[in-house]
């Protein structure tokens, strides 16, 4: 029962971005809505980590904490014009 | 205890997620959509990753090296987007009430071709 | 400014502890590894990861430094609920706008923790940091002249983070 | 237990299905490469969802960071928006 609760939530939170991306009108609004949902993401690597018990899912998680904000860096260095 | 006390966590981590993702969706402008997408989903976020360490207690240390790794990136992101988004031009919603970035000019575009 | 070899010995011990994080075993082969990769690290790069050394474990910068933790934490939760009445309210009270603020650090650090430190709480976003001026998109604006916004943000974040940092 | 974590693995391939109409369709390469972006994280998910921990490792540090960084330098050097 719990964990039908906050995966639910949290799987209605990424259908919410993923609408917000393929709908947002300029593309700052998409990478905002990208951005948001990387940090959703990470959140639930680590409740699924949590819900099959297993200590080395939480590396994908620490990787994708890490990392994924590069991307973001790289889009908003193009939107000011240079990279 | 401490496995209420984290399912507790949980609970309210993702409440705030999925606030965050509604306020992307609803909110008017960028800087309001990034306003809600950074504060909602970083809290929401780090709420629920110490809930699974505090349910977990064997994993308490990695769980809270990925929860700073978080709290310090997210504004770090936010911050180079609004910035960007202002250079590239992005009109704020019309309700705003004042825009002081047009007295400095490294705020404004740069003009420049694209070829 | 800290001599060489309290640097040295500040980084390989924040070094350290990371690694302590990271494994979160207390096996003697880890711990061994783990003194050697934290030497080598801080043997390379300790002059450009911090400027005092020791000096920053001072037990005054210590404590001051977890009294801005919960304080900044206090702050966060509001932030989030005051945000999160505005997302769920069916007319969304918003009243967004830039203003313009001062600060007072001067190191590139201490202008780093107060823009995140902005950024996290109640209905603030830091859009551009120029020396002493920031930008900053508020999404209840309240005051729009420089003197009272500047109390008004970044005002007590900036008492206790210059104890702590400069 | 074991049929939650299905629903889920099917919501996060509908979602990788929207992401990739999306870079079909758009006329904004940046547009492509956010979206793509997307993908890529869905995918991590789904090889996560599917107990493959090191795939998924790899998916996400390449996807994540690395293909999103050369692809905004590509569309930098070339042109943005692509012709009719």
């Amino acid at each position: 029962m719990n964990w039908i609760i906050v995966l639910g939530l949290i799987a209605l939170g990424t259908v919410l971005t993923i609408l917000r991306t393929a709908l947002g009108p300029t593309a700052p609004d998409r990478v905002v809505a990208v951005d948001s949902m990387t940090t959703i993401t990470t959140a639930l690597l680590v409740l699924l980590g949590l819900l099959m018990d297993r200590y080395i899912y939480l590396d994908i998680s620490l990787v994708y904490a890490a990392l994924a904000f590069i991307a973001t860096l790289a889009i908003a260095r193009y939107l000011e014009g240079g990279v | 205890m401490l496995t209420i006390i984290g399912w507790i966590m949980i609970y309210i981590g993702a409440t705030f997620l999925f606030l965050g993702a509604l306020g992307i969706f609803r909110f008017p402008d960028v800087y309001n959509r990034l306003q809600a997408g950074t504060k909602c989903t970083t809290l929401g976020a780090f709420s629920s990753i110490v809930g699974v360490g505090l349910v977990h207690p064997a994993w308490l240390p990695k769980t809270l090296l990925i929860a700073f790794f978080i709290l310090l990136t997210n504004p770090i992101s936010s911050h180079a987007l609004g910035r960007a988004s202002y250079k590239s031009g992005v009109k704020l919603w019309e309700g705003s009430v004042i825009d002081k970035c047009k007295e400095f000019e490294e705020c404004q575009k740069k003009e420049e071709e694209q070829e | 400014m800290g001599s060489r070899l309290s640097k040295f010995l500040y980084t390989a011990l924040v070094m350290f502890l990371l690694w302590l994080l990271l494994t979160s075993s207390f096996n003697v082969q880890e711990l061994v590894a783990g003194a050697i990769i934290a030497i080598l690290v801080a043997a390379f790069t300790h002059e450009r990861f911090t400027k005092k050394g020791l000096a920053n474990l001072h037990p005054k910068r210590v404590v001051c430094m977890f009294i801005y933790f919960f304080y900044f934490f206090w702050q966060m939760i509001k932030a989030n609920i005051d945000v999160a009445w505005r997302v769920i309210h069916p007319k969304m009270p918003i009243n967004p706008g830039i203003v313009h603020v001062k600060t007072k650090m001067k190191s590139d650090f201490g202008k780093l923790m107060v823009a995140n430190s902005i950024t996290l709480t109640p209905g603030t976003l830091t859009l551009e940091v120029l020396g002493d001026d920031m930008l900053i998109h508020w999404i209840d604006v309240k005051a729009t002249d420089v003197e009272t916004a500047s109390k008004m943000i970044p005002g007590v974040f900036e008492k206790c983070l210059k104890e702590f940092l400069e | 237990m074991s049929t939650l974590v299905l629903y889920l693995a099917l919501a996060m391939a509908i979602l990788m299905l929207v992401g990739a109409f999306v870079v079909v369709v758009t006329k904004d390469l940046l547009v492509a490469v956010i979206a793509s972006a997307v993908v890529d994280l869905v995918l991590a998910i789904l090889f996560y969802i599917l107990q493959a921990p090191d795939v998924a490792i790899t998916q996400a540090s390449i996807g994540a960071g690395l293909t999103t960084a050369i692809f905004v330098v590509v569309v930098r050097k070339t042109k943005r928006f692509e012709d009719d």
